[in-house]
């Protein structure tokens, strides 16, 4: 039998290759004690490694593995988000209880194969690969979420996500098995030539399976209405995991989506079109709305991110490079702002007996300034307010919006916005200001606190350089590029171009 | 230096003069602030003088000049320059104001003696007479109206200098607004002058209305009202008096000079300056006749009864004044602006007078308390007297030709106006009679506590003084009523400042005798060229038959007063029994405080009583609570779904895809 | 015949579906899927598709199974008492269900496609054989390959993390 | 028997997965309606590629058949982790994260 | 030149953060100071024939997106950078002798915030003024949640329930108006290259169909700013709560903002829908007269009085732009710097009464002028302009407006006038109610010492200049403005009855 081997472009691949081999390498030094301490370390070598190798492939976009993925600016882009993003969770994880329980080796490599899981999804131009990625980024992060067994909310949220996730991913395989049955290929390029060439403009089957797709997506940006697990996993998960997969996973699924939706399904934009923004608007106002009155921090950035998530749909409903690059735009942008934040979350939870209730940063302003400034800023930036990269990526996606005549969302993010100063500022003001109703003084601390599986406080966590240097790095650039954010621009716009 | 560089200077003195004493109320002893005041206006009507002997030194038609610093504020069309306008009118009132207010300034230097704010008031009274010459000698309407609201403020301050007497202040604040009504008429008649003839100039203007406009059309007609509702405002006419008697709650030689002399004829002073735009507007110059006339009689009818000494003097005023307006608004600019004049001098010394006694009764005003002065204060008595002969116009005096020209200007133009002629010798007749009222009622009679006490030791009562409004104890930190009380008899510069007063009132009407000379008029009548109302003048002889008839009247009253308050002093008690209605209705003012309370006044603390309580609570604040509920409801709801079942999310997201996939299988072709 | 086959396969299935959704003791439902999973295996094995039906009898009903069976045996599975909390859900489950259904039936029958009425593409021998299967796994899916096995080894680590017994796990 | 009959088998059986996640309360039955959806999606794949005549539907089901088993393996690591923590294996009990 | 002016308060701002706390005032009154000295030199500089901009300065900052960084000076916002170099100095200042707690970021903010407000004037960008002008809000934002007062006792809000309030509600316009600038420039370029430059966009304009909402998304950001009748209802929480220095610069400059978004932005780049919509504009603007006046007679809160009265105030200002004739804006741009100049001294003066009284009541205040009389001398002026007596330079601001409207709609010009009267029965009622009457027991009357002199000094001084040279602002403004209203009357002015003759 003949058999002739794919032609494989390694520099290509290069970046997948280092991140197995940091997965392989970190999981035996768990098993070495001399390197027990060491996992972080290398964790973070070998994103610096990925990294490395994804900006030397800056800027020559070509197909790999017999077409299985595409590795251009879009992708890269996309990657070295998540990328950046792990690293930040890697060094928040510093002393995290979840890393002992899990064991400090098996948990990073855990992470390093989520990260994978996101480079291969931001790069997929088929089906299978799509679904293998989609699912390599998940499992990792249910098991994540669980990591910090002894407390039940962590649990709670790996077997939510877990299941919910699973449906998800059920009905994207089901969409994807109709859409291969209509076009009888699985390659993006493959599909949109099937759909052609079968004439299936505008067929349910067709149709059907786009919808399928749009859930499975939907659900792992957390669009409403499948958002429900957010804010539940958001704020069951330990801290660091939360921070990670509310940027990445948002970075790598919007990437497919866009890919997707542009290079697969784009003949079918009119039907698809108004679906999304229908979508879009109704995150909008669930997001800003479910996220007013809540007390627990990671819950309120649960409910923010499916507003932004709302606002980032934006960018893929106009299905244009000016939406494109805005998207990503707003996605580097959203990283800064939510690291800042959750790196603040991260130590008052250790520091104080409140854990992520809103409780824990009151005062913060006159007690810890190094983390009252970023979590202000960062709650600034996320309400878009000017003089942060906020609003640069709200005006950047307004503009593509309007330019894409869909001016109407852009109205609605305008009044989203409005909403969700209600709560940003809210923790603002319990930061520096005198609080708005005196609470029960000690009052019975929140879940995290209370409850016997209590994590043990660390006084002194407010000072420590592992959580106060990325708050202060990600405010400082959520600043730098709401001044500057020329450069950001041109890599967004980098990006953008790749798709069309 | 020529005549308009002179008028500068009148306005320059009183300014600087208020501005030092206002800076160095710590470091200037009260004499010299006294002085500093008094030289200014002094020096302010010798420069007068100056550029009155400039101005005669042309030919009669030439006696007009403007004359302007700098641009004020003149972009987009609008000529506002700081700019004056001196011309005969002009230079008269300067001349009365200045020369008056220097009497009034002597005086004051002696009355204010003891009073606490003695720097704070001659600081106030230049700058009221720097207002009232701006006011005079302002050459666009623009610059008119900031004197007419500068001598507005002066007479707030003034009025209200006992701040910390709630009566004054609430008076000062009554006063202020509605002279400020008076300032948004003028204001809107220069916005319509502007508009039918594009500047606020007055030689543009006047120039260019005869040209523009038609008699009687609407246009000028407006413009004419308006400027009325200004004037009125000022001279206390009908219905916007009732500030004036209130007005009376300030120092007595506040009272004298801005309440009798200088701004209250601002009005008569306006409508003159405008008889450009009056000839062509007919109608309004009679509609402003007729409220002349009914203020003179109305303000007659209620002197009668006022037992308010300074009140009284005031209810005469506005009533004197409605001659002028009569005067001035038929068309007898020159007897009208005599009248103004003859007015200032007996009606300033008037008060004088009658501040002297009300320091002698220890700020007590109540004639009914009164009584006996004459043998206790021969000197203010005697004043008071010339003052109150040539209020009464008594025959020779300066009352009595003024005001008689006056009518007999009216009888000439015949027709409609003799209704003038008859009603303002009654009101004449009425004049007398409140006049010698007060006189008799005052200087005759018992003498009382005061008076007797004056009499025997020779000095005057201290009490712990009050306040004759309210009868509550005066807050001294204030000042007046200071430690002593400055009478005339004790004080030379009042003494100086009636005397000279009393003279003029006795005979400063011999500078206009019919068929003798006529000086004022033959001044002033150039000025007033351009249309006329009227071609009329009286001949000699109707001016003596009316000199005659207002003498006889005059007579009448004074008798008709002797009758009723010295003859029998029950009458009077027996005629308010009789007539108890009209006594309380005029004793009420006919009502129009009461009046303007309800129309005015409540309606408007009403609603703004219901904007604060209703609808800043209602809609405005509703606006934001309705949007919020109905966020917080959804909310809620939201909340409510995301009720911690994994199956209940599941069921959301089927949901969910059930609905997106209904939608996509709709839109299939 | 054929027909026949798919029929009694097919009701397998569906009966071992409803079977596990419907017994009360999770180790029943364990077996009704068991039923479920062979009956799916036949209707590959009719639509030509060997070497996914020997991987479906061999990989689910063999290993995933006995997993399965071992983790109920270790966790006993109790039966779940009728009580619904949720409200609604009992009504507004099977009628999204049965939406479902119906959408995603209307999509099929609605379909233009021609080929949904054939039998399918007439195939050469071999079709869907181990060879032609392996030579696709190597070449065009060569990397969703590989990135699966990886995707096992994480999910092996996840199972070790979550359910190794730790010295101060339980005391 | 032409392919419909089987895609319409299987959106039957999918919907017939949902329907047990939607009412069992036990982890483990859930995960086994899981395997159901994940199975119906198989077998359309596998009916579509033999409609289309190619056999990128059956490998892709096969794939579809290691991830079903890691997330079966991940699954059931997250129900023993839940038994030790002697929590009730019931997920209408695990609810602490609401609101 | 001009980016000195625009960043050196937020220079000494950032490094009076390394200064120690004592230092903080002192410096940052230095910063206002250069900044004030800057802003003297240019309008002396300032070549006032000329319309057209100065001091320009433009370079590309966000390229991608068609945004630059550019700025300029001409008539229309001259003087309004030179009223908030003023203000902010004397605001500054006025703390600087106080101490508040957290004194560096207390004035880091007040920097921060004069920069915010140079640049919304200056910005010759429409994204660059979209952007100064929502950021103006943040350090007032912190500046009245934080240092401000709670009202809870007296049934009010929290400082920071009020200025969350405040916040919101002005940036429902703000963010409407940043969707609608971005919507301008994407029509107007309509496929071409997008650029934000209020300038080019004058030139290409846009259809009127859009023009129409465009303008009412502008409008609700300008209205609430202001604020405007029905829009105000942050305003009586937010100046309740506010720290008085802080409440000075903003109620003097921020509330201008607003007023002058439309001479900037609105006329000339809407110009149909701005006289399609011009009475409906000038009904607000009415209400707001009216309805300002009528509170602030009823209030008995010295910052509501103040607060109401710039309600009042800001409508005249809108009336006198709507009345879209040259004397009618040239009032206003007068106006809004003569405003600017009364209200921060007000507020000033009430911190000052604050502290002798302690209360903000006029029924519990009165008699003041006695013991401090040069205290009432100072504020006999304010009210005086504030009730814009004539001979003041607000009577002429007023007179300009009151005329463009007379001339434009007469009947407006009637209703607005009666506005005017109220302020006189308000504004006194205001100075008696504090320095005349008899003195409260036990309340203490005392002479204003040389710190606050320093400051409200100079600021009275200034009202006395214009009051007798208002050309000095007129001359300069007229021609910047009679092009903005050539653009809305393309060149044919409604004049009076004159035109016809």
């Amino acid at each position: 039998m003949n058999f002739n081997e794919p032609h494989i472009d390694y520099a290509g691949i290069s970046p997948l290759i280092a991140l197995t081999v940091g997965i392989c390498v970190v999981l035996l030094s768990a098993v070495f004690k001399p390197f027990k301490r060491s996992a972080p370390l290398l964790t973070l070598v070998t994103l610096g490694a990925t990294a490395g190798l994804l900006i030397w492939r800056w800027d020559d976009p070509k197909n790999l593995i017999t077409g299985a993925l595409r590795l251009d600016d879009l992708a890269i882009s996309i990657s070295l988000i998540a990328i950046l993003v792990a690293a930040f969770c890697v060094v928040l994880s510093i002393g995290e209880r979840a890393t002992e329980e899990a064991g400090s080796g098996e948990y990073h490599s855990l992470l390093l194969g989520s990260v994978l899981g996101m480079v291969l999804l931001s790069q997929a131009t088929n089906l299978v690969t799509f679904f293998v990625a989609l699912e390599t980024l998940s499992i990792p992060l249910y098991i994540l979420c669980a990591t910090n067994l002894r407390r039940e909310g962590s649990l709670e949220s790996g077997l939510k996500y877990l299941i919910v996730g699973s449906i998800g991913s059920a009905t994207l395989l089901y969409g994807m098995a109709f859409l291969y049955g209509g076009t009888g290929a699985t390659g993006f390029q493959g599909i949109a030539a099937g759909i052609a060439h079968n004439g299936l403009d505008g067929d349910p089957l067709i149709l059907i399976g786009i919808a399928m797709a749009a859930v499975g997506l939907a659900f792992k940006t957390s669009i409403a209405p499948f958002h429900q697990w957010t804010p539940d996993v958001y704020q069951g998960a330990p801290t660091p995991i939360t921070s990670f997969m509310a940027v990445a996973t948002k970075a790598a699924a919007f990437a497919v989506f866009l890919r997707f939706f542009e290079v697969a399904l784009g003949s079918q934009l009119d039907s698809w079109q108004p679906a999304l923004a229908a979508l879009a608007a109704i995150s909008i106002v669930v997001g800003n709305v479910g996220a007013l009155g809540q007390d627990s921090l990671k819950r309120i950035m649960g409910w923010s991110g499916v507003a932004q998530a709302g606002y980032m749909l934006g960018g893929v409903v106009v299905a244009s490079e000016a939406g494109t690059s805005s998207l990503v735009f707003y996605l580097a942008v959203y990283a800064f702002m939510n690291l800042a934040a959750f790196a603040v979350i991260v130590a008052r939870e250790r520091e104080t007996i409140f854990g992520d209730d809103i409780r824990a940063v009151r005062g913060l302003g006159a007690e810890r300034p190094a983390l009252a400034w970023p979590l202000t800023i960062s709650m600034l930036a996320l309400a878009g307010l000017p003089a942060t990269a906020g609003f640069i990526g709200k005006l950047y996606l307004i503009e593509a919006l309007v330019e894409g005549d869909y001016t109407w969302l852009a109205v609605f993010i305008a009044v989203g916005t409005m909403i969700s100063l209600a709560y940003y500022l809210r923790i603002v003001a319990a930061m520096w200001m005198r609080p708005e109703r005196e609470a029960v003084p000690g009052g019975t601390p929140a879940i995290a606190g209370a409850s016997p599986e209590a994590d043990p406080v660390d006084p002194e966590a407010g000072r420590r350089w592992y959580l106060v240097g990325p708050a202060v790095l990600a405010a400082a650039a959520t600043v730098f590029f709401g001044v500057i954010p020329q450069p950001l621009v041109e890599f967004a716009s980098h990006a953008g171009s790749a798709l069309f | 230096m020529s005549a308009t560089a002179w008028a500068w200077l009148v306005l320059l003195f009183p300014l600087l003069g208020s501005i030092v004493i206002a800076l160095g109320y710590r470091a200037l002893p009260r004499k010299a602030a006294g002085m500093i005041g008094t030289a200014a206006i002094g020096l302010a009507f010798a420069c007068g003088v100056a550029a009155l002997i400039g101005l005669l030194g042309e030919d009669a038609e030439a006696r007009h000049h403007a004359s302007s610093l700098w641009d004020y504020a003149s972009v987009a069309g609008l000529d506002i320059k700081l700019g004056i306008y001196l011309d005969q009118l002009s230079i008269f009132m300067v001349l009365v104001v200045t020369g008056v207010s220097t009497l009034i300034h002597l005086y004051s230097y002696g009355y204010m003696q003891s009073d606490e704010g003695y720097h704070r008031f001659f600081s106030y009274l230049n700058f009221f007479v720097f207002s009232m010459l701006l006011l005079v000698l302002a050459g666009n309407f623009v610059l008119l109206i900031v004197g007419w609201a500068f001598v507005g403020f002066a007479s707030y301050a003034l009025i209200s200098f006992w701040y910390r007497r709630e009566t004054a202040t609430r008076a000062g604040l009554k006063a202020f607004v509605i002279n400020v009504v008076g300032d948004i008429g003028l204001v809107l008649a220069a916005f319509l002058i502007f508009r039918e003839l594009g500047s606020f100039d007055y030689g543009p203007v006047f120039a260019k209305a005869p040209e523009v406009f038609s008699v009687n059309e609407w246009s000028v007609t407006a413009i004419c009202l308006l400027l009325l509702v200004g004037a009125f405002a000022k001279s206390a006419q009908l219905p916007l008096h009732t500030w004036l008697p209130d007005a009376m709650e300030g120092p007595t030689p506040v009272s004298s000079l801005i309440h009798a002399a200088t701004m209250v004829t601002a009005g008569v002073y306006l409508i003159a300056r405008t008889h450009v735009l009056f000839a062509l507007a007919p109608t309004a110059a009679d509609i402003s006749a007729f409220i002349g006339l009914a203020t003179l009689l109305v303000a007659a009818t209620i002197a009668l009864v006022m037992t308010d000494l300074k009140r009284a003097i005031a209810y005469s005023t506005m009533s004197q004044i409605g001659y002028m307006v009569v005067g001035v608004s038929i068309g007898a600019y020159g007897a009208g602006m005599f009248h103004l004049m003859t007015h200032a001098f007996f009606k300033a010394l008037l008060f004088m007078a009658a501040g002297s006694i009300i320091a002698a009764m220890a700020n007590e005003q109540n004639i009914d308390r009164m009584g006996g002065f004459a043998k206790a204060m021969r000197f203010t008595s005697v004043t008071m007297l010339c003052g109150g002969l040539a209020l009464a116009a008594f025959p020779l005096t300066s009352g009595f030709f003024s005001k008689d020209e006056i009518l007999a200007y009216a009888g000439a133009r015949g027709g409609m106006y003799l209704i003038f002629v008859v009603l303002g010798y009654f009101g004449a007749f009425l004049t007398a009679i409140y006049t010698f009222r007060l006189i008799f009622r005052v200087l005759q009679g018992e003498p009382c506590a005061e008076a007797r006490e004056l009499i025997e030791t020779g000095h005057v009562a201290h009490e712990a003084p009050k306040n004759p409004a309210t009868g509550e104890l005066e807050d001294t930190d204030v000042g007046f009523p200071g430690p002593e009380h400055h009478i005339a008899e004790t004080s030379a510069p009042m003494r100086v400042a009636m005397g000279v007063l009393a003279f003029l009132a006795l005979v400063g009407g011999l500078v206009q005798v019919p068929g003798v000379d006529n000086v004022i008029s033959d001044f002033l009548d150039p000025a007033f060229t351009g249309p006329v109302l009227a071609h009329v003048h009286p001949s000699v002889e109707w001016d003596w038959i009316g000199l005659a008839i207002g003498g006889v009247i005059s007579l009448a009253g004074i008798w008709v007063a002797h009758w009723l308050y010295v003859a029998n002093p029950e009458r009077p008690r027996a005629l308010e029994a009789r007539f108890q209605g009209v006594h309380d209705f005029l004793f009420r003012k006919w009502y129009f405080d009461e009046a303007i309370d309800f129309l005015v006044v409540r309606p408007a603390l009403a609603i703004g009583r219901f904007a604060n309580r209703v609808f800043e609570r209602l809609v405005v604040d509703g606006l934001v609570t309705g949007t919020e509920e109905t966020v917080r409801g959804t909310s809620g709801v939201i909340r409510a779904v995301q009720n911690g079942f994994v199956r209940s999310y599941a069921l959301l997201l089927i949901a969910g895809f059930a609905g997106l996939a209904l939608y996509f299988l709709l839109s299939s072709s | 015949m054929e027909a026949v086959v798919f029929f009694v396969a097919a009701i397998g299935a569906l009966g071992g579906a409803i079977g596990v959704i419907a017994m009360r003791n999770p180790f029943y439902s364990v077996l009704a899927l068991i039923i479920h999973l062979f009956s799916l295996a036949a209707l590959f094995l009719l639509l030509t598709a060997a070497f996914v039906a020997a991987a479906q009898v061999v990989v689910y009903a063999g290993a995933v199974m006995v997993l399965y069976v071992f983790v109920v045996a270790y966790v006993g599975g109790g039966g779940e008492s009728a009580w619904e909390p949720i409200p609604g859900q009992r009504l507004l489950a099977p009628l999204l269900a049965i939406a479902l259904f119906v959408e995603l039936s209307i999509a099929v029958l609605g379909s233009a496609l021609k080929s949904l009425e054939s039998h399918g593409a007439d195939t050469a021998t071999g079709f869907g054989d181990p060879a032609a299967i392996g030579r696709l796994l190597l070449e065009k899916f060569l990397l969703p390959f590989e990135a699966s096995s990886i995707l096992l080894l994480l999910a092996a680590v996840g199972a070790i993390v979550l359910a190794a017994r730790r010295r101060e796990a339980d005391a | 028997m032409n392919i419909t009959w089987y895609i319409v088998l299987s959106s039957l059986l999918f919907a017939t997965g949902v329907l047990g996640i939607l009412l069992r309360r036990s982890p483990m039955v859930i995960l086994l309606c899981l395997e159901l959806m994940l199975n119906a999606g198989n077998l359309a794949l596998v009916a579509f590629s033999r409609m289309v005549g190619n056999e990128q539907g059956q490998v892709f089901a096969v794939i579809v058949m290691v991830i079903a088993a890691c997330e079966v393996v991940v699954g059931l690591g997250l129900i023993v982790a839940i038994f030790r923590r002697r929590l009730p294996l019931n997920v209408d009990d695990l609810r602490e994260l609401r609101g | 030149m001009i980016n000195v002016l625009l960043w050196a308060p937020l220079a000494f701002g950032l490094v009076g953060l390394f200064l120690p706390r004592r230092a903080a005032g002192p410096w940052a009154v230095l910063g206002t100071l250069v900044t004030l000295s800057v802003a003297v030199g240019m309008t002396i500089g300032f070549n006032q024939g000329d319309s057209g901009l100065q001091y320009v300065e433009s370079t590309p900052w966000i390229s991608g997106l068609g945004v630059d960084y550019s700025l300029g000076l001409d008539g229309l916002n001259l003087f309004l950078v030179l009223l908030t170099a003023l203000l902010w100095t004397g605001g500054v200042a006025f703390a600087a002798f106080r101490d508040y707690e957290r004194p560096k970021t207390f004035f880091l903010l007040m920097l921060v915030a004069e920069t915010a407000t140079l640049g919304s004037f200056l910005a010759q960008d429409l994204l660059l003024f979209v952007l100064f002008f929502d950021f103006m809000l943040v350090p007032f934002y912190f500046l009245f949640g934080a240092w401000g007062h709670d009202r809870t006792a007296e049934g009010g809000m929290t400082a920071s329930g009020a200025t969350l309030k405040m916040i919101i509600y002005t940036l429902i316009g703000s963010l409407l108006m940043l969707v609608a600038a971005i919507a301008t420039a994407i029509i107007s370029a309509d496929g071409g290259h997008i650029t934000f430059s209020i300038q080019a966009l004058q030139e290409q304009g846009i259809g009127l169909g859009s023009q129409r909402w465009i303008f009412w998304f502008f409008a609700a950001a300008f209205l609430v700013k202001m604020p405007a009748f029905l829009l105000h209802g942050w305003m009586p929480d937010a100046y309740r709560a506010a720290p008085l220095p802080a409440l000075a610069v903003f109620s003097g400059v921020l509330a201008k903002v607003g007023a002058y978004g439309f001479l900037r932005i609105v006329l000339p780049l809407f110009p149909e829908a701005t006289v399609e919509f011009q009475e409906v504009v000038l009904v607000i603007a009415l209400a707001s007269i009216l309805y300002g006046s009528v509170m602030a007679f009823t209030q008995t809160n010295v910052r509501l009085i103040a607060g109401y009265s710039s309600v009042a105030q800001l409508g005249f200002i809108t009336a006198g732009i709507f009345a879209l004739r040259a004397d009618g804006s040239d009032g206003a741009v007068l106006q809004m710097v003569n405003h600017g100049l009364v209200v921060a001294p007000i507020f000033i003066i009430v911190a000052i009464l604050l502290e002798r009284t302690g209360t903000e009541d006029i029924r519990e205040m009165g008699g003041m002028a006695l013991r401090a009389p040069v205290l009432a001398a100072l504020f006999l002026i304010v009210a005086l302009a504030t009730l814009a007596m004539p001979g003041s330079s607000n009577f002429i601001g007023e007179f300009y407006i009151l005329n463009g409207l007379f001339q434009a709609k007469i009947v407006f010009a009637f209703i607005a006038i009666s506005g005017v009267a109220m302020s006189a029965y308000y504004a006194l009622r205001l100075y008696q109610g504090t320095m005349h009457n008899r003195k409260p027991e036990g309340l203490l009357s005392r002479e204003i010492g040389w710190r606050d002199a320093v400051v409200l000094v100079p600021l009275v001084l200034c009202i006395v200049a214009l009051a007798f040279y208002p050309q000095l602002i007129l001359k300069r403004t007229n021609p910047s403005v009679e092009q903005t209203i050539a653009k809305v009357t393309k060149g044919s002015a409604p004049n009076g009855k004159l035109a016809e003759r």
